[in-house]
């Protein structure tokens, strides 16, 4: 086929008109909507990390001033948490695929859908007036009585845009549960869904249930700040815990929003280019709701020295251990998948096993958090930056390039250029342990974490970790570029690239506006992939690529 | 303090051992499982990738539901051992020892304010005896600041309105790093300090000697050149409050309004006078703006607050100055 | 379509309860013992919303999925409300 | 073939299972949404329990009473609109949805005028609060302007969606009157009575929290 033309009609080039995309109630669409703004974020909220990772490989603080230091790591957590991690992979991946995985014409709201888009946009451009104006220096945690007293900037607006974006999170929560409850194809039972989709049920729970304790929370913060109405305030008879509890209640689980999805991506690719039918369906689905549930249940490990009580520390301390049973789980079974598969190391599952290795260092340096005494000390250090970034970077991040890597065929109709797609898995893979590998050992050494300026002796372990976010930039620009490339001059993809099972792959790429051009009826288990011939020197093979 | 390039910190308390000794089992734990994680994928990626000849014959049954059931319940087992073992110690951390040295700490933007027994005072230094166990009780004037001592393996939030503590007994006697870990805004990373830990008698002697002027004398010479005793100290003279435990209480004011006496308000007392007069008296005092620094103000300030409250007095009559303190010594 | 529709008599008999209820409570009020008075004024309230759930909204004729929906948000809410309240009533 | 259904249901019936569970879900957020507060408000009733029974005095029983009833009363006639919806009465839907209006608007100007109240009595937290007449017990003013400000946000935040719900409604009957639903179509309508009687629900707990504390 020729490079240029796709001459079937798909939802891409239904319509060019620009209202036909910003009035569109088509999921796919919308997705393509968030990847661009998503993309935008991601930037945002890099550049300023990249900022003060050059300001801190000195031990002075002489790139920046503390004002600028503070209101820059403020906004990547700002960006990065609420207008990229959260949203990422649910709301681009997920909503283009959960319908289509489910044999559905679109969303059970399209039009809800399309709400929560501008909703998103809404907050995102509060954010940045915030940030354009004046920025923010409380860090994304918010905490009293800081924020609401003390800070002087623009927290106001920046809690607002958060709030708004919050419904958005709801609103593509709400979409996920009852498009999965009431629109599935005829067949399409649960224990025949894929992972993809429970693991997005799960997120969407989450999604649901905290988010309004997160808006709550932010909306008293405004209250107090607005009027002066002390709820969180010591000098106006307030207690700033209280608002640590409600922020942690939801910003706790907010962590597995950013992850369950990359879970969900992990557990479609690694069976695919295993060739094989993923191993324990049923314990990797319900380790899903699981997490979802117990990570309600874990929000005072983020209070173990904050002054709550000790026997509430203990009370949590105990049930951050039990989450991590489920998350354990699905790693064993992946790793078990790979078991007598016949593996094929394309980019996404570069992506998905590097997903695998670092979330599990991730997942295991959070037991140090869990446990008490070890929390003592490492508590609000760089041993806590460099954990979470092993989960949302190492995790969430990696989970989406490989996510957007295995389903850009479906989404674009084009290959991007596989030998690049490689090289940029292994530089950000390579770029990530040199940023924050050595941040568990300055944790460890005790540097606090939010400091502009730090002692001398921890100058070498910084300089490193600056270097690897050079590299891991770097990393992040080259998909940028081929992806881009790749929509004017990739192959096309043919409707089902890698051979893949799962209904998405049945129907032509680009897909059609409604999906299938008839509703699929599905007769078999999720990765039905065929039997493997015992001793023999090759699986089924990936079909050969679009000819 | 030793500012070498190092990989593990100093152990400089009888909690960095402990702390020490269940971080390295973690450790162990975490080495373990993620190089098992690893090993095991790069050997499958290598034995049964695509084109190579390898037995890909599926194994079926029960052994499927074992494997399951080992793998959540090892993990669990190891879990429940850290919780164990993480609580008891964290148990042990919140339990201080009886005989204890008492010292208050005093958080604010930026700065560390320690407060010995005896009334001695230091600023982002904390100088303690070694081998002695030491209990810090600890309040924030502003936001939630932390003490953290990373050789110590203590860390405390210090919050605003209420006191929390922490206590630990140093091993060896050296400079060490004290940072706040909660950030409290601008200044926050230049938060910092240093512990000093010395021999007994070394301790002994710091304690009793050194000292210039405190500021609470200070204060109080200045409060005699001023001759601000005439008028504040005759409590038959009706023309002026009494200052004794003034700092901290409620103040009503002429308007009807209360705010509570705190250093700014002290200080634009001694300033401005007649901004806000405290109800029942009249705007005599005169203005000290300009015969006066802010060094000496704060002094005074030191000396105000030294003053202890008076003995339960019962107020003649008239409309009592102050109302009850509030239950924290916070500013409004 | 086969959608339950409830008697207005069973809407008039749980309006009834409600204002019943409402009276109860505000009667209740009086009792002086803070403990006691907290808990039947409570005990009042999520009898009057159980009520308007079971019957108003209809849940008591709905599927287990929407059951399900309507517990969730309670259940959750329970988790919060026990999981903080350990902190602060076991501080010292 | 029914004019309503979307084009990616496949019938009615899946459309308004789908719209039913999407409400009870919302519901679900709005719970935790008001959660937050009412643990806030739990905390702070545990530490402060005389200075909460203080600031309840200042509240006026009847008015919240009275509010109840009226509360009440519209969800009843929410849910005979909803019932005539059902059964293809047209008129009885419009009559009891303004009705049900009424009540609403009644309910709001008797919160506004109570608001008013708090106003003229400086029982408003900030700036101008105070609280001049004497108590048996001693209280810090603090800690029973702690209580008007969750008197404040959750009444504030209920009265929101009281308005919300106002509109809603509005929307619904004006919808009825121009003969959009039948016993086969009437979600806007079911949808609008769940919401409804949520923001009765919050109400019902509100107010023994709020005025009825001893």
């Amino acid at each position: 086929m020729s490079v240029a033309e796709l001459p079937r009609r798909h939802y891409l080039n239904a319509n060019y008109n620009i209202w036909s995309w910003l009035l569109t109630t088509d999921h796919k669409r919308i997705a393509i909507l968030y990847m661009i703004s998503l993309t935008l974020f991601f930037f945002v909220g890099g550049a300023a990390a990249i900022l003060f990772r050059l300001e801190l490989m000195t031990p002075q603080g002489d790139l920046l001033i503390s004002e600028t230091y503070n209101r820059l790591f403020t906004l990547h957590g700002v960006v990065m948490v609420f207008f990229f991690l959260i949203p990422s992979i649910p709301a681009v991946l997920g909503n283009f695929l959960v319908p289509m995985m489910i044999g559905a014409r679109d969303m059970a709201f399209p039009r809800l859908n399309l709400l929560s888009w501008y909703l998103f946009m809404a907050g995102g451009i509060l954010a940045i007036a915030a940030i354009v104006g004046g920025g923010v220096d409380t860090g994304w945690t918010f905490y009293t009585p800081y924020s609401t007293t003390y800070a002087n900037s623009q927290v106001m607006a920046m809690a607002m845009g958060i709030f708004v974006a919050g419904f958005s999170s709801i609103l593509t929560g709400m979409n996920f549960i009852v498009t999965t409850h009431t629109m599935r194809a005829p067949g399409m039972t649960w224990f025949r869904l894929p992972l993809f989709v429970w693991s997005h049920y799960a997120t969407a729970v989450i999604m649901v249930l905290g988010t309004p304790v997160l808006a709550i929370s932010l909306a008293l913060i405004a209250l107090e700040r607005g009027l002066g109405v002390g709820i969180f305030d010591p000098k106006l008879g307030g207690d700033p815990l209280l608002f640590q509890h409600l922020f942690w209640f939801y910003s706790h689980p907010a962590v597995y929003i950013m992850v369950l999805p990359s879970m969900a991506v992990v557990s479609e690719i690694v069976p695919c280019f295993a060739r094989k039918r993923i191993f324990g369906y049923s314990f990797i689905a319900f380790s899903s709701v699981a997490i979802a549930v117990l990570s309600f249940l874990v929000w005072g490990h983020h209070m173990f020295v904050s002054g709550q009580s000790v026997f509430a520390g203990m009370v949590f301390s105990f049930l951050s251990m039990l989450v991590a049973i489920p998350s354990a789980v699905k790693v064993f079974n992946w790793t078990a998948t790979l078991h007598k598969g016949s593996i094929s190391l394309e980019t996404p599952m570069l992506y998905a096993l590097g997903f695998i290795g670092l979330f599990t260092l991730g997942g295991l340096t959070g037991l140090f958090l869990a446990t008490l005494a070890v929390d003592l000390h490492v508590h609000d250090t760089y041993f806590i930056v460099a954990h979470f970034h092993y989960i949302m970077v190492g995790g969430a991040v990696m989970g989406y390039l490989g996510g957007v890597h295995y389903w850009w065929p479906k989404m674009t109709g084009r290959l991007y250029p596989e030998w690049w797609g490689r090289v940029s898995a292994v530089v950000v893979f390579v770029g990530f342990n040199l940023t924050f590998f050595p941040q568990f050992v300055l944790g460890y050494l005790g540097m606090p974490r939010r400091y502009h300026v730090y002692p001398d002796e921890f100058q070498v372990l910084n300089v490193m970790s600056s270097a690897g976010a050079s590299i891991l930039g770097l990393g992040y620009l080259i998909p940028l570029v081929y992806l881009l490339w790749s929509l004017k001059y990739g192959k096309a993809a043919g409707p089902n690239p890698w051979n893949a099972k799962g209904v998405e792959w049945q129907t032509p790429s680009p897909p059609p506006t409604l999906n299938f051009d008839e509703t699929p009826v599905v007769t078999e288990e999720a990765y039905a992939y065929p039997p493997l011939d015992e001793s023999s020197a090759e699986g089924e093979p990936l079909e050969p690529v679009a000819n | 303090m030793d500012t070498s390039f190092r990989l593990f910190p100093e152990q400089a308390s009888t909690a960095a051992e402990q702390v020490d000794r269940l971080y390295v089992f973690l450790l162990g734990v975490a080495s373990f499982f993620t190089l098992l994680i690893f090993l095991l994928i790069v050997y499958f990626v290598i034995k049964y990738r695509h084109g190579a000849r390898a037995d890909r014959s599926q194994v079926s049954g029960n052994r499927y539901w074992i494997l399951e059931i080992t793998w959540s319940l090892i993990p669990l087992g190891l879990t429940m051992i850290m919780f164990g073992w993480g609580a008891d110690l964290f148990f042990k951390v919140h339990q201080p020892p009886p005989d204890c040295i008492e010292i208050n700490v005093l958080a604010k933007q930026w700065m560390w304010k320690i407060q010995h027994a005896d009334g001695k005072q230091e600023i982002n230094s904390l100088h303690i005896p070694v081998g002695k166990p030491v209990k810090l009780r600890m309040i924030s004037q502003d936001v939630i600041h932390s003490f953290f001592v990373p050789s110590f393996r203590v860390k405390q939030d210090v919050l605003p309105g209420r006191y929390t503590t922490i206590w630990f007994q140093p091993t060896k006697t050296g400079r060490y790093h004290l940072f706040c870990a909660e950030y409290c805004g601008t200044s926050h990373s230049r938060m910092t300090g240093e512990i000093v830990v010395q021999q007994p008698a070394e301790y002994a002697q710091w304690l009793r000697g050194a000292s210039s002027e405190s500021p609470e004398a200070a204060g109080e010479s200045l409060y005699d050149q001023f001759r601000c005793g005439t008028c504040h100290n005759n409590p038959t003279n009706p023309r002026c409050p009494p200052l004794d435990g003034i700092f901290g209480r409620m103040v009503r004011l002429e308007d009807g309004s209360t705010l509570q006496a705190d250093e700014a308000y002290l200080r634009e007392s001694i300033l401005d006078p007649t901004a806000q007069v405290v109800a029942g008296y009249k705007p005599v005092m005169p203005t000290y703006k300009g015969q006066i620094g802010e060094e000496e103000v704060f002094q005074l300030i030191a000396y105000l607050k030294s003053l202890q409250p008076p003995q339960q007095r019962t107020p003649k009559s008239g409309p009592p100055p102050f109302e009850t303190p509030n239950d924290t010594d916070q500013q409004p | 379509m086969t959608h339950h529709i409830v008697p207005v008599k069973t809407y008039a008999f749980v309006f009834a309860a409600l204002l019943v209820l409402l009276a109860l409570t505000v009667a209740a009020a009086q009792i002086e013992n803070e403990v006691l008075n907290l808990l039947v004024g409570l005990t009042i309230a999520v009898s009057k919303a159980a009520l308007i759930m079971l019957f108003f909204m209809h849940l008591r004729y709905n599927t287990f999925v929407i059951r399900m929906a309507a517990v969730a948000g309670f259940f959750w809410l329970a988790i919060l409300m026990t999981l903080t309240m350990s902190d602060y009533l076991s501080r010292m | 073939m029914n004019t309503h259904l979307a084009h990616h249901f496949d019938d009615a019936d899946q459309q308004f299972d789908a719209a039913r569970l999407g409400m009870w879900i919302f519901l679900a957020t709005e719970i935790m949404f008001f959660g937050g507060m009412f643990v806030g408000y739990t905390i702070y009733r545990v530490n402060y329990p005389q200075a909460f029974a203080v600031g309840s005095s200042h509240l006026q029983l009847v008015a919240g009473t009275v509010n109840t009833a009226v509360l009440l009363l519209s969800s009843f006639t929410m849910a005979l609109a909803v019932r005539c919806s059902q059964t293809n009465r047209r008129t009885g839907t419009v009559f009891l949805l303004a009705i049900t209006l009424l009540l609403g608007v009644v309910f709001l100007g008797i919160k506004g005028f109570e608001y008013t109240e708090k106003f003229a009595t400086h029982h408003v937290p900030g700036e101008s609060f105070s609280l001049s007449e004497p108590h048996s017990s001693p209280v810090d003013p603090q800690h029973v302007e702690l209580f008007f400000s969750f008197y404040f946000a959750m009444t504030g935040f209920h009265a929101l969606h009281m308005i919300i719900g106002v509109a809603l409604v509005t929307i619904a009957a004006t919808q009825a009157w121009k003969k959009c639903f039948s016993a086969e179509y009437y979600t806007p309508v079911e949808i609008t009575g769940l919401y409804w009687h949520f923001v009765d629900i919050v109400w019902v707990f509100l107010f023994p929290l709020l005025y009825l504390i001893r």
